[in-house]
Order: structure tokens, then sequence, then C-alpha cells
């Protein structure tokens, strides 16, 4: 129970003086104003897409591309939980 | 230094966390799902514009914050419940074959 | 038509994999499944026959919805993702002609994960898009972890899982470098992020280079990754096997090369990645020594020949980068035929441990085919191993350190695949040597593995037919152009080879007198599990930033 | 696990909810919402209504539905080729966000009572 505990306490300083490095290094705030190159075309440009909800605009329009294989991921996944639950024990 | 984008990271962490310390192969599955809230929680973060709007626009008004991380996590939720599914019905599976979750006696 | 190519690519086996899953519904007629199948496996050698007359002019690029290049998602087709796309075409159907008559039971099922398994691969060598690329690296996860399940013995449910939990922890670290990346730059694109990366704060691209370097290690097994790999690669069916160390491994190390050419611009990188190679290098050859199943052995040396690669990437210069690029392709071809051999050996005798095979000569093309095989993966003169393993040496003239640990490994390697031929088919006291029976593995075992053995023949024989149509476009298109004269053929080296096989057998005496502490040592190893190793890379991630220097700004 | 309670409070409760995501397919593209969303939560009344009311009443739909998911794949995958046939691009925009929605909508709908089905039913098949 103490060397599990010791354990647990290396690992939280290991993953804390990870997320110490990364934190510190980047320095992220919240942004003032819109500084992407894409994403100000997209606000700009999104009336050609017909949709007035600039994210449903980007999914099924900009990168929709993205959605095919998002939808491909789910389809190999239905039938891949099919395919296991439906398999015989045979071994 | 305390924002949105810092606690995805720590919550990332977190997950990171319960997954090397668990030994239940259900609690690791959860720890993978706070890893990637934790994401979410990141570039939602990203995104974020100060006093700006969300991002569906029916006046003249351009003044949003940045949509596409935002579809971007849409795509990434999706992917991840699979990758969950697909975890839990090998998981079941495990259980069937060794009689046990535990990751260590799995042998 | 023509220039909707790239998207044919994936769309082929995706329609093919639709229409199968609608026929799992209604019929189980396997041969019209397999018609369905091998038709849409076949068809990609006509797209890429139409690519590689285009590509003499220009790259080829697509602007998927017509938008416009930084805005859209762009598929490109140039000349690293062209000799990918045609490694896995070539694979792709080799191991579906070998899975026709090794998979038995969920016949349908099992093409259609195939399938689309083969559709995610194409995918990723066609994006020209970061968060795309993580899509289709998922999509061709979830395929593998499933078609893991399709193994022989319960071990494959652990395989899978212990993939599945480390696989989607580096699609996280994928995602959180994306993150960083669209924080920085505000860009997704590809060949946008080549000028803009080298313009973001010091700090901020070791960040990014160490989440990355985390996702590309644990995608492609490099050390202390790697613990996924030898139980998923080993415990996965034969066909499978062969794919998942001939190319989903090398995914990562395609991943690694695009992000390469962002041109990050950081201190020590050079050493960093040489190190990682070696060590992946040796570390993969002294996990194979010390195994006695025929599978984990060749998954085993998936581990070191990775390393060669990132030996070869890492020197950042045209010849180690052309190397690199040859010994990936090299790998594929020679690593499935080692795969698809050791699968006719299980199929014969139905057994995985060596000691147990006493094939004698009852198996005579399957043996000569194995030594071809084992020949290629040592870099002996005549055979392909040996043209990637003369670049890489070549370009590692300033590291005297990193080219001994190649030549250990060299060792290394044959030692390990003699101990497979001397217990496999040599040491065998039963059966008499003049009453043996022929008992050769099935027609369409063969076909496939003769076609391998011929790749691998034919690569060695004529290297620079093959250097200069395929690898060298490659790496002139990631690194600036520099003249390639390299003689392959050479007395002293091939005198070199041949001492390194006498030592290597050496070797292998030496490690069978001491098989006490051998078994004493896989023991420990076997007791690593998976959260330390998780902890273990964090740990390395650590020590990698700080050798950059990430708090040195 | 049925109650009268439940099945009660569920036979009011899963008009309103279906009627909810089917306006948030529909409606996705110019107000907060979109397919994948609406489509979980018509999949979730479907859910409450197999917790209520037992897993009889869907079991029998089980090949339509996995068919209705095949479908929707190869929609969405004829939607991207309707681009290549105009003589525009693989997914070129044609004005039609909510088509593609309702499609989408159905697929992971489909998709997500699909998962849960197959799940219960395995814990049914074990509990025997």
């Amino acid at each position: 129970m103490k060397k599990n505990m010791l354990f647990n306490l290396f690992v939280l300083l290991v993953l804390g003086f990870f997320g110490f490095i990364v934190i510190i290094s980047t320095q992220l705030s919240y942004s003032t104003d819109l500084t992407s190159i894409i994403s100000t075309y997209y606000v700009e440009n999104f009336s050609f897409t017909g949709a007035l909800n600039i994210v449903v605009a980007i999914l099924l329009d900009f990168r929709a591309y993205d959605t095919l294989g998002e939808i491909l991921v789910i389809f190999v996944t239905i039938s891949g939980i099919s395919l296991l639950i439906g398999r015989k024990d045979d071994f | 230094m305390i924002n949105g984008i810092n606690i995805g990271i720590v919550l990332f962490l977190i997950g990171l966390y319960g997954i090397i310390t668990n030994k239940n192969l259900i609690k690791i599955i959860m720890s993978i799902g706070i890893c990637s809230n934790g994401i979410v929680l990141f570039f939602i973060s990203i995104g974020y514009v100060k006093n700006a709007f969300s991002p569906i626009i029916d006046s003249a008004t351009t003044n949003v914050v940045d949509p596409v991380p935002q579809a971007l996590m849409l795509t990434m939720i999706v992917i991840n419940l699979c990758d969950t599914a697909i975890a839990l019905a090998i998981t079941v599976w495990i259980y069937k074959k060794f009689g046990t979750i535990n990751i260590e006696e799995i042998t | 038509m023509i220039e909707h190519l790239p998207v044919f690519f994936l769309l082929t086996p995706l329609i093919a994999a639709v229409i199968l899953s609608i026929t799992n519904i209604f019929s189980k007629k396997e041969f019209i499944q397999k018609i369905i199948a091998a038709s849409s496996l076949a068809l990609p050698f006509y797209f890429l026959y139409i690519v590689f007359q285009e590509l003499n002019t220009q790259t080829i690029s697509y602007d998927v919805g017509g938008w416009l290049k930084p805005y859209g998602i762009t598929m490109v087709i140039d000349e690293l993702s062209f000799i990918l796309l045609l490694v896995t075409a070539i694979l792709g159907i080799l191991t579906f002609i070998y899975s026709i008559k090794y998979v038995k039971k969920e016949v349908g099922k099992f093409y259609f994960f195939f399938l689309l398994l083969m559709s995610g691969l194409n995918g990723i060598f066609l994006s020209g898009d970061i968060f795309n690329l993580y899509i289709f690296f998922d999509l061709t996860i979830i395929c593998s972890f499933i078609l893991i399940t399709f193994g022989e013995d319960r071990y494959s449910y652990k395989g899978s899982i212990k993939y599945l939990v480390l696989g989607t922890l580096a699609s996280l670290f994928f995602l959180l470098a994306i993150g960083f990346i669209y924080a920085e730059t505000g860009l997704l694109n590809l060949e946008y992020l080549q000028n803009s990366i080298p313009l973001i704060s010091m700090q901020a691209q070791i960040i990014i280079f160490t989440l990355l370097l985390a996702a590309i290690g644990i995608k492609s097994a490099i050390i202390p990754f790697h613990t996924w790999l030898v139980d998923a690669h080993s415990t996965a069916p034969i066909p499978i096997s062969a794919l998942l160390s001939g190319i989903i491994v090398k995914a990562g190390v395609y991943l690694f090369l695009r992000i390469n050419s962002f041109g990050f611009d950081i201190p020590n990188i050079k050493e960093v990645i040489l190190f990682l190679g070696a060590i992946t290098a040796v570390g993969g050859v002294v996990y194979a020594l010390i195994q006695w199943d025929i599978k984990k052995i060749t998954a085993s040396h998936t581990i070191s020949q990775i390393g060669i690669v990132f030996i070869g990437i890492g020197t950042f210069s045209t010849i180690g980068i052309t190397g690199g690029i040859s010994h990936l392709v090299n790998h594929a071809f020679f690593k499935a035929l080692l795969f698809l051999c050791a699968g006719a050996i299980i199929y014969k005798t139905g057994n995985k441990d060596i000691r147990e095979h006493k094939i004698g000569m009852s198996m005579p093309i399957t043996l000569v085919l194995y030594i071809v095989g084992i020949l290629s993966i040592s870099g002996i003169t005549p055979f392909n191993g040996f043209i990637s393993k003369t670049l890489i040496e070549q370009s590692l003239n300033n590291y005297p350190f990193i080219n001994s640990m190649l030549i250990f490994t060299s060792i290394g390697t044959v030692a390990s695949f003699s101990k497979i031929i001397y217990y496999s088919f040599l040491k065998n006291r039963e059966i008499k040597f003049n009453n043996f029976k022929i008992n050769e593995a099935p027609l369409l075992f063969l076909i496939p593995m003769i076609a391998l053995a011929f790749l691998c023949l034919f690569i060695g024989i004529m290297p620079h037919v093959w250097l200069d149509t395929f690898i060298l476009p490659a790496s002139y298109s990631l690194s600036s152009f520099f003249s390639l004269n390299v003689s392959f053929i050479q007395p002293a080296s091939i005198f070199k080879e041949w001492l390194i096989v006498a030592v290597g057998i050496l070797i292998l005496f030496l490690i069978l007198r001491i098989s006490s502490v051998v078994d004493h040592i896989r023991d420990k190893i076997s007791k690593i599990k998976v959260n330390q190793s998780i902890l273990f890379m964090i740990i390395t991630l650590i020590i990698i930033s700080l050798i950059f220097g990430v708090l040195n700004y | 696990m049925t109650s009268r309670i439940i099945k009660t409070i569920s036979r009011t409760i899963i008009p309103f909810i279906f009627l909810f995501g089917a306006y948030m397919i529909l409606f996705g593209h110019i107000s907060p919402g979109g397919g994948f969303q609406g489509g979980v939560i018509v999949s979730m009344g479907i859910i409450l209504a197999v917790v209520a009311y037992g897993e009889d009443i869907i079991e029998r739909y089980k090949s339509e539905i996995t068919l209705v998911e095949i479908l929707g794949v190869a929609f969405f995958i004829f939607a991207g080729l309707i681009g290549i046939f105009v003589g525009k691009s693989f997914f070129s925009s044609f004005n039609a966000i909510w088509l593609l929605n309702i499609i989408i909508g159905v697929k992971v709908c489909s998709g997500i009572v699909l998962f849960y089905m197959l799940f219960i039913r395995w814990e049914y098949i074990d509990n025997d």
C-alpha cells in the first residue's frame, strides 16, 4: 500500500512537471479578436454555403471531407461491435 | 494564468494520471474519456474571443468567436465515442477470456 | 475525370466496402464478396499508372469542395505519397490473395474491415491537412483494433486492448499538438505550415515537436513508446500482421517526414532523433534474441528496422533521407515476406514455438523464400536490404558511435534469424533425412510470397532503376537537391557483410549456451506493464524537451 | 427495469424529444444545432422508449436500422460525388446543407441506437 502511494506521488510529480513545462513555455491566453486566416475567411464567406450557422457550414461544406471520415469511423465501429457481439466463443 | 486553455491541459494530465495509476480497464477507459474532455476544453478555449458572439450570424456583425475549433471538436467527440465503444466491446471479450479486467492479471 | 483521381483512390475500397456490407445482410455468398474485394484492390494500380505519368510534370493537388488551398482541405499526391500509395497497393493485393485461403471464419466481415483499412491508409497518404490526417489515422487504427481480434487465440484480445489504450493516447497527443499549431499559426494546411512554423517562438516549437514526437513514437514504435507493438503484431492474423508491420507502422514515419519538412529550427534535434533511432534499433534486436515465438521474433524486428529508418532520416541529409525512405519501402516488402512465410509454417505445423516446428526439408519452397527474406533483412549484397543499409551507413560518416550500433543491429538480426532457421528447419532428429515427405504450403500462400521475394531480388539486383524512378524524387522533394553517386557493390562491403554473418552465428551459439540468463531477462521484460511504460514515455518526453532547451529562453 | 412511472413519463416526454431533435436537424443550418446533435437527441428518445418498454419493440427492426445506417454512408458518399457529376469537385457546395444535415442526422441516430441495442443484447445473452 505504501509503495503504491509513493508510486502515485511520483507519477503526480512527473505529470505536474510536464504540465508546468507545457504551460510555461507556450503561455497561451484568450485572444481579443479573430486572428486566424482560415476562420476569418470562413466568417466572411459563409453565405455562399446557404447556412447561417458557421460551425455547420464548416462541418458540411468547407471541411465536409472531415465529416466523411468521421462517418466512416462510426460505420466501422458499429460493424465492429456487431461483429464482436455476434462472435461465437469457439476457442 | 487560470484560463480554459491551461485548465484543459491540466485536465488532460489528470486523465493521464488516471491511465497510469489505475489497473482496472474500465477505469482506464474512463480516464481516456477525461483526457479527451480536457482536449475539447483546450480547443474551445483556443477559439474563444473576448466579448464576441456565438458563430451564428443573423445580422451584419462579424464579431464572433473562432468557429474552426468548435467544428473540429464536434468531429473529435464522435471519433472518441467510437474509440470508447470499441474499447468497451473488447473489454467484455477480455473478461470472457481471462476472467478479469485488471490489466496486471491479464497474462 | 483524370483530375479527380485522388478522390478515387479513397473511394474505390470504400464503395466496395459499402457494397460488401449490404451483401453481408442479404446473402452469405463468399465468392461474390471475394470478387468485389479483389477488383477494388486491383483498380488502384491503374490509377497509380496515370498518377505516375502526371507526376513527371507536377505535383497533383486537389481542392476538396472547390475551396482554395489554405481554406479548404487539400489532397496532395507528391512523390513521397506516391511511393507509399504504391507500397500500400502492392501489399494490399498480396495479403488479400493470402487471406483467401487463410481466413476461415467471418469472411465477409474480414474483407469489409480490410477494405476500410486500405481506404484509411490511402486517406492518410493523400491528405494535405493536419486534422484530416488525425481522422484517417483514427480510422486506420480502429480498423486494426478490430482486425487484430480475428487472431488465433485469446491473446489477440490482449494485444488489441494494449494497442487501443496506447493508440488512443497517441491520437490525443496528436490532437494536443494540432491545438498548439492552430493556436500559434491559425493554419491547418500542411503546405502553408512549412512557411509559418519557423516564424513562431522557439519554446512553442519545442513543445509542438515534443508532442508530435510522442504521437509519432507511439504510432511507429520508437523504443520508450514501443510496448504495444510485439503483442499486437504477433497475435494478429498473419495477413494483418504483414500489413501492420509493412504499412501501418510506416504511417507514423510518414507523419515524421511530413512534419520534418515544416522546418523546425530546434537545437540538438538531429542528435536526439539519431539517439532514439539507435536505441530503437539495438533494443528491438535484443528483444528479438530472447524470444522463442516465431511471430514475436519477426514482430520485434519491426522495432529494430524502424530504428534504422529513423537513424537514416535523423541525419537530415539527402543521402540519409534517401536511405531512410528506401529502407521504409524495402522493409515493407521483406517484413511482409517473413510474416507470410511464418504464416505458412504455422499453418502447416500448427505451432508458433520454433522449438516444436521440426519441419526438416518438407517445405523446400518456403525454406528458400524464407532465406531470401532473411538475407534481405540482414543486408547481404544481392538483396534489397543492403541497398538502403549502404546508403544509411554512408550518411553516418560523422557519427562512428551510431555506425557501430548499426553494425551491432546487423549482427543481432543475423543471430536471431539463424535461430529460426536452425530450430524450425535444420534441427530435426526425429525424421530421417531421406524419408521426408514434401508437405508444401497451399498455392495461394505461395503466390504472394514468391511475388514479394521477386520484388526483394529485383530491387537488390537493379538498385539504380528502383532508386531513380521512385525513391530519389521522393527524397528530393523533402530536402535540397544533391546528386547521389554511390557505388553499391564493393568487395570490401561484401566481406564485411559475411563477417557480420559469421559473428552473428557465433553470438547465437553464445546465447544458446547461457539460455537460463536469457529466460531470466525475458521474465523481467514481460513484467513491464502498460501503465509503467506510459510513465516512462512521459519521463522521456520531459527529458527530450529539456535537451531541446525548453527552459533556456 | 420497466415500471409504471417510467412508462407514463416517457410516453409524455418522447414526442417532445423527437420534435426537438427533428427541429435541431432541420433547422441546423440557420440556428444552433446540426445533424450530429439532432441525431443524438432523437436516438436518446428511442433509447428512452427501449428502456421504458423493453427491447422487444426495437429488436425486430434491427436489420432495417443497419440498412439505414449503411445507406446513410452511401448517400453521403453520393452527395459528395454529385459535385463530380456536375463538373465541379468532390463535395463541392450545392447550397443544400439541410439535405446533408438530414442524412447525417439519420445516420448518427441509427448509429447510436445500434450501439445501445448491441450492447444491451450482449448483456441479455450473458444473463441466460
